[in-house]
């Protein structure tokens, strides 16, 4: 212990030798971000430079972090996957559970359920609007799609175990989330083939400040949009699914 | 005040390694791996802030206003989805060695020795 | 803004060490959330509204959400692990 | 500008999301037969982008955003001859460990290639990548598919408790990483590495030594270099076959490869003036990691581990290699990462043979009982020749090209640590084969007894009689590829050629930011002598022959006889690899810190 404290003391002492060398906090000198902040607007149509890096400058960057999801969403699914003798196991209960079906989780009361599932509505609205509107304002694929993968959560929430089933039904969202992953992917292809480099931007820019504008920026964030939300439904309910079987056998 | 900041990521990280190296629980484990984690946000949101600047964010501001780093931004946002992967994969990792070895703490296994 | 951006900081250093000193994985997941809402505000103060709603939905929803679920198969999988060894005692 | 360029790695990805979105509908053997192609179409590019690069390297600015008056606005993936060649390298491990999964795992599913291309596509932009935090992004995407690879067989405590330590350890290798990125960008205001190397030009403060300290040690957390390598055993030991070719064959060494390429585009500079100073660290560092993890190498009995420690052994020659900091010496690290990785691969197919065949790894437990296994048994030891450095392999290509830099630099010494590492890696595995192969040797051995047993599951289904031969074929084929680029003419002068175009800083900027056309000049032919190189290797293998001789012989001293202070070095070694992950982050912490000390020390004494 006292090996690792000596360790972390001079370790602290060579991070601050180095944070030395930095200029005082608030006096960010560039060039980088003061070139994109002055040119972005300009070149892409959008208002939200943080969009822009993300999707178009550095939009190299973005994709392997979409597939950093996709490769995590596959391994949890790969890590949590059931055993031969689990499932065994799992048959005999769905038997049970078929002929109890009070056997299964404690009915939430009403009142949750009215708020619960009275908030996925708007919820669904907020996370679309979001994706929609990323490169105006702050907020976009990234943060509208995991939104829109918190309200299946709700309806589980809310008790309606049956409905949640039907919503994360597995194949359909394996698909979503592989077909947003492909039309970043796609967009890149179109980029390389029209125009020599990958990524780059082969659709009209439309006017500052609308919807539509932004070219494949606009675009991007949608595919990121999907991908985020399959990702993170398949990703939550990889835990669930762990959870879920004790509800279903009827735990505590 | 200037300091301060790369400071605090300073010993964000040092919490981080702490928790881990003294941690008798896997799930606890990724939870201090998470604090250590953000450390580099703080790393990074300092060195690209700016005195009075505005968010890089251009609507209801013309362009040129005095704004901070978009970048720094932008990787931070990569960072945190890593962070949320790295945990997730940990955990699911952590629920397996649960399962089949009843137990999270680190040092009650004993099989890798050697 | 210079007093906001000191007790802000000060604030998330305070949590982040009292989340990892807190030894028991179920609190833990609280004070994360807690953590993660922290770090946001941080975000915003600096001027990073993007990263600051990313923060909100990963930080502290998804990610403690996650934890929580793990922790309620690893409670559950404890239960049974005794109620079998009571069984074999019996 | 190459419209190729993006390709390695769009394409595996692209086929990954592919089989993902088919996961149900698609059979196991057309999965196979589509990553199959995908890993065979990825190396046939990279083959095409390293003819392309040998004569000017190819360059690729994603999204069109080429640099405005030296400012890069985009990411580039800047492909020198050794990027492309590392590419080329792990497409062809990829494949060998493909095709030798065909008969393997009981449950392999469709989400076992995903993974294994997407590890495919991460490990090529890792290696093609010109822009630090895309770097750090694809160590991260490369991290998510190796720790999921690594923890497959998830019904093992063992192998989610060595994932874990992986993970772990790792993961606070990226965020160093990250912390470094961060300090270079806030003095530079730049993510390309050319553009910080030619920011930073020759100043040299402590926010560079600080930045260099971390980016070195977190990737030197993934090459497992000492004392970072604890976590390497763990996951080698308890990770499916397939993936331990992958992680010993090419992920450890793109560790070193990254702290190569940032070195001698950002930190050559600065460094200039101290080069001695990194000297010093490095070789000493190299020399540790390679006694180390030769000393533990041969203690093991899980042949698994065992071929492990050896890794770790090899990557502290690749240190010692790098350290040299010669152009010579780089261009022997990469015909070693070449030779090693080609041989350290065959073994490991080979021990995943044993796997299959007889349900266990463990040396003592197969005393003897593959006597029959002529072929494979030829394999295995012409592959643990190789380790040896025996000349005919590119391995002794690569180790006189990194002694004959050192010698030039008038550190000759480091000879005794190749001498040291080969004798008792190769001793180690020549052991191995010599008990399972020969059935030479007691059944129950004092010497190894110390080790720990690990129990490992089957990975196959149901005992089979022979060996499949898809099974066998890359193992061989790996070896005598191993020994084809050690014979092949001019093998050398064209690795020489690549490394010189690697460490030309200036050159390399000048083509990034500049866009500037600066044809390839080939390397001088050399003309030194390898007589005395020769004898050198001969001596090695020949000790490595008689040590594994002497150990499965009944003269062997037990451990009682061994001398004492041997004995308590060896015993206080096996303690410090605890599995346990705390005491791996503490060893982590230390490294860091004492690299930095020594750094900043050595600097300042100057």
């Amino acid at each position: 212990m006292i090996f690792f404290l000596l360790s972390a003391a001079v370790f602290g002492g060579v991070y601050l030798w180095g944070l030395k060398g930095l200029p005082p906090m608030g006096h960010y000198r560039g060039p980088y971000g003061d070139v994109l902040n002055q040119v972005a607007t300009y070149e892409r149509h959008v208002t939200d430079i943080v969009t822009a890096v993300n999707f178009d400058y550095r939009g190299f960057d973005t994709l392997g972090e979409e597939f950093i999801l996709f490769m995590s969403v596959v391994g949890g699914t790969v890590l949590l996957r059931r055993q031969r003798e689990e499932e065994k196991s799992e048959h005999k209960d769905q038997a049970l559970s078929d002929e109890s079906p009070e056997r299964q989780a404690p009915e939430p009361s009403d009142a949750t359920r009215v708020l619960t599932l009275g908030l996925v509505g708007p919820l669904v609205v907020f996370g679309l609007y979001m994706v929609a509107h990323g490169q105006l304002t702050p907020g976009g694929g990234f943060q509208g799609g995991v939104i829109l993968a918190t309200a299946p959560l709700l309806v589980y929430l809310g008790g309606d175990l049956k409905k949640f089933k039907q919503i994360t039904s597995h194949t359909l969202v394996e698909v979503a989330e592989a077909a947003g992953a492909g039309g970043y992917l796609a967009i890149g292809f179109a980029g390389l083939i029209l125009g020599g480099a990958y990524l780059r931007n082969v659709a009209a820019l439309g006017r500052t400040g609308m919807i539509n504008s932004g070219g494949t920026i606009a675009l991007i964030n949608l595919a990121t949009g999907l991908e985020v939300a399959a990702g993170f439904v398949l990703l939550l309910y990889a835990f669930l699914e762990q959870t879920l079987e004790i509800r279903l056998r009827g735990g505590k | 005040m200037s300091f301060f900041p790369y400071a605090v990521a300073a010993w964000l990280f040092i919490i981080g390694l702490y928790g881990i190296v003294t941690s008798r629980n896997f799930v606890h484990l990724v939870i201090c791996l998470a604090v250590l984690q953000s450390s580099t946000y703080v790393l990074l949101l300092s060195i690209g802030y700016r005195v009075g600047g505005t968010a890089p964010v251009f609507a209801g501001v013309p362009v040129g206003t005095l704004a901070v780093d978009p970048v720094v931004q932008a990787l931070m946002l990569t960072d945190i989805v890593v962070e949320a992967t790295v945990v997730a994969l940990l955990l699911a990792l952590a629920l397996q060695l649960h399962k089949h070895a009843n137990t999270l703490d680190p040092d009650k296994l004993k099989a890798l020795e050697g | 803004m210079l007093f906001l951006q000191f007790t802000i900081l000060t604030f998330v250093t305070v949590t982040a060490t009292a989340v990892v000193l807190t030894r028991d994985p179920a609190k833990q997941a609280i004070g994360i959330s807690f953590y993660g809402l922290v770090m946001a505000l941080m975000f915003f103060i600096f001027q990073a509204p993007d990263v600051a709603l990313s923060q909100i939905v990963i930080g502290a929803v998804a990610l403690p959400l996650m934890i929580l679920l793990a922790l309620t198969k690893i409670r559950r999988h404890e239960e049974e692990q005794r109620e079998r060894k009571e069984k074999k005692s019996a | 500008m190459s419209t190729l360029a993006p390709l390695p790695v769009v394409i595996p990805l692209s086929v990954a999301a592919i089989l993902s979105a088919l996961n149900k509908f698609v059979g196991r053997r057309l999965s196979e037969a589509l990553a199959i192609l995908t890993t065979i179409a990825t190396g046939v590019i990279c083959g095409e982008l390293l003819l392309q690069a040998r004569v000017q390297p190819v360059m690729h600015w994603f999204g069109g955003w080429t640099p405005r008056a030296g400012v890069a606005l985009g990411i580039s993936f800047v492909i020198d001859p050794i990027a492309a060649g590392a590419a080329v390298f792990t497409s062809l491990l990829v494949l060998a460990a493909l095709i030798f999964s065909l008969h393997y795992f009981d449950t392999v599913g469709t989400l076992f290639h995903v993974l294994m291309l997407g590890f495919l596509g991460a490990m090529c932009g890792f290696a093609l990548t010109g822009d630090l935090f895309n770097l750090f992004v694809f160590f991260e995407l490369m991290s998510a598919s190796a720790f999921a690879l690594c923890g497959y067989k998830v019904e093992e405590p063992e192998s989610m408790q060595g994932a874990l330590n992986f993970g772990i350890t790792n993961t606070v290798g990226a965020f160093l990483v990250l912390s470094g990125i961060g300090l270079l960008y806030g003095r530079t205001g730049a993510l390309n590495m050319a553009q910080i190397g030619r920011t930073l030009g020759g100043n040299l403060d402590g926010l560079v030594i600080t930045a260099f300290v971390f980016i070195m040690s977190g990737f030197f957390i993934k090459a497992a270099v000492f004392p970072f390598h604890f976590w390497l055993a763990d996951a080698h030991a308890v990770a499916p076959t397939p993936v331990c070719v992958l992680f010993s064959g090419i992920m450890v060494e793109l560790g070193i490869y990254a702290v190569l390429r940032v070195y001698w585009v950002i930190f050559d500079g600065p460094f200039a003036a101290h080069r001695w100073d990194v000297r010093a660290l490095l070789l000493a560092v190299g020399s540790i990691t390679a006694v180390v993890g030769a000393v533990m190498c041969f203690g093991q009995r899980h042949i698994k581990r065992l071929l492990a420690f050896s890794t770790v052994s090899h990557v502290g020659l690749l240190t010692i290699g790098f350290g040299v900091l010669k152009e010579g010496a780089l261009a022997g690290v990469a015909l070693y990462v070449l030779g090693h990785g080609l041989v350290k691969a065959a073994l490991f197919l080979v021990a995943g043979l044993l796997l299959h065949r007889f349900s266990s790894v463990d040396e003592l437990e197969l005393h003897g009982r593959a006597c029959r296994m002529q072929a494979t048994g030829v394999v295995f030891f012409a592959a643990a020749l190789g380790l040896a450095s025996t000349p005919g392999f590119a391995t002794f290509l690569g180790e006189s090209g990194i002694i004959d830099g050192a010698k030039g630099i008038g550190q000759g010494w480091v000879r005794a640590v190749f001498v040291i590492a080969g004798v008792l890696t190769a001793g180690a595995v020549l052991r191995v084969w010599g008990r399972v192969f020969r059935g030479m040797g007691k059944a129950e051995d004092a010497e190894t007894a110390g080790a720990k047993k690990i129990d490992e599951g089957r990975e196959t289904n149901a005992a089979s009689h022979g060996i499949p031969a898809v099974m066998f074929a890359p193992a061989a084929a790996l070896v005598l590829l191993a020994v084809a680029i050690g014979l092949m003419p001019g093998v050398k002068r064209a690795v020489r050629t690549a490394a010189i175009v690697m460490q030309d800083r200036t050159g390399y900027q000048a083509r990034v930011l500049e866009h500037a056309w600066i044809p390839v000049t080939p390397a001088e032919e050399e003309h030194t002598p390898i007589g005395k190189g020769l004898a050198w290797s001969f001596g090695t293998t020949a000790a490595a022959l008689v040590l594994a001789f002497l150990s499965l012989s009944p003269y062997w001293p037990s451990k009682h006889v061994l001398a004492r202070p041997v004995a308590k070095t060896v015993h206080l070694l096996r303690a410090i690899h605890s599995g346990h992950v705390g005491d791996y982050v503490a060893f982590l912490t230390f490294g860091v810190a004492a690299f930095g000390v020594v750094l900043a020390v050595l600097i300042h004494l100057r």
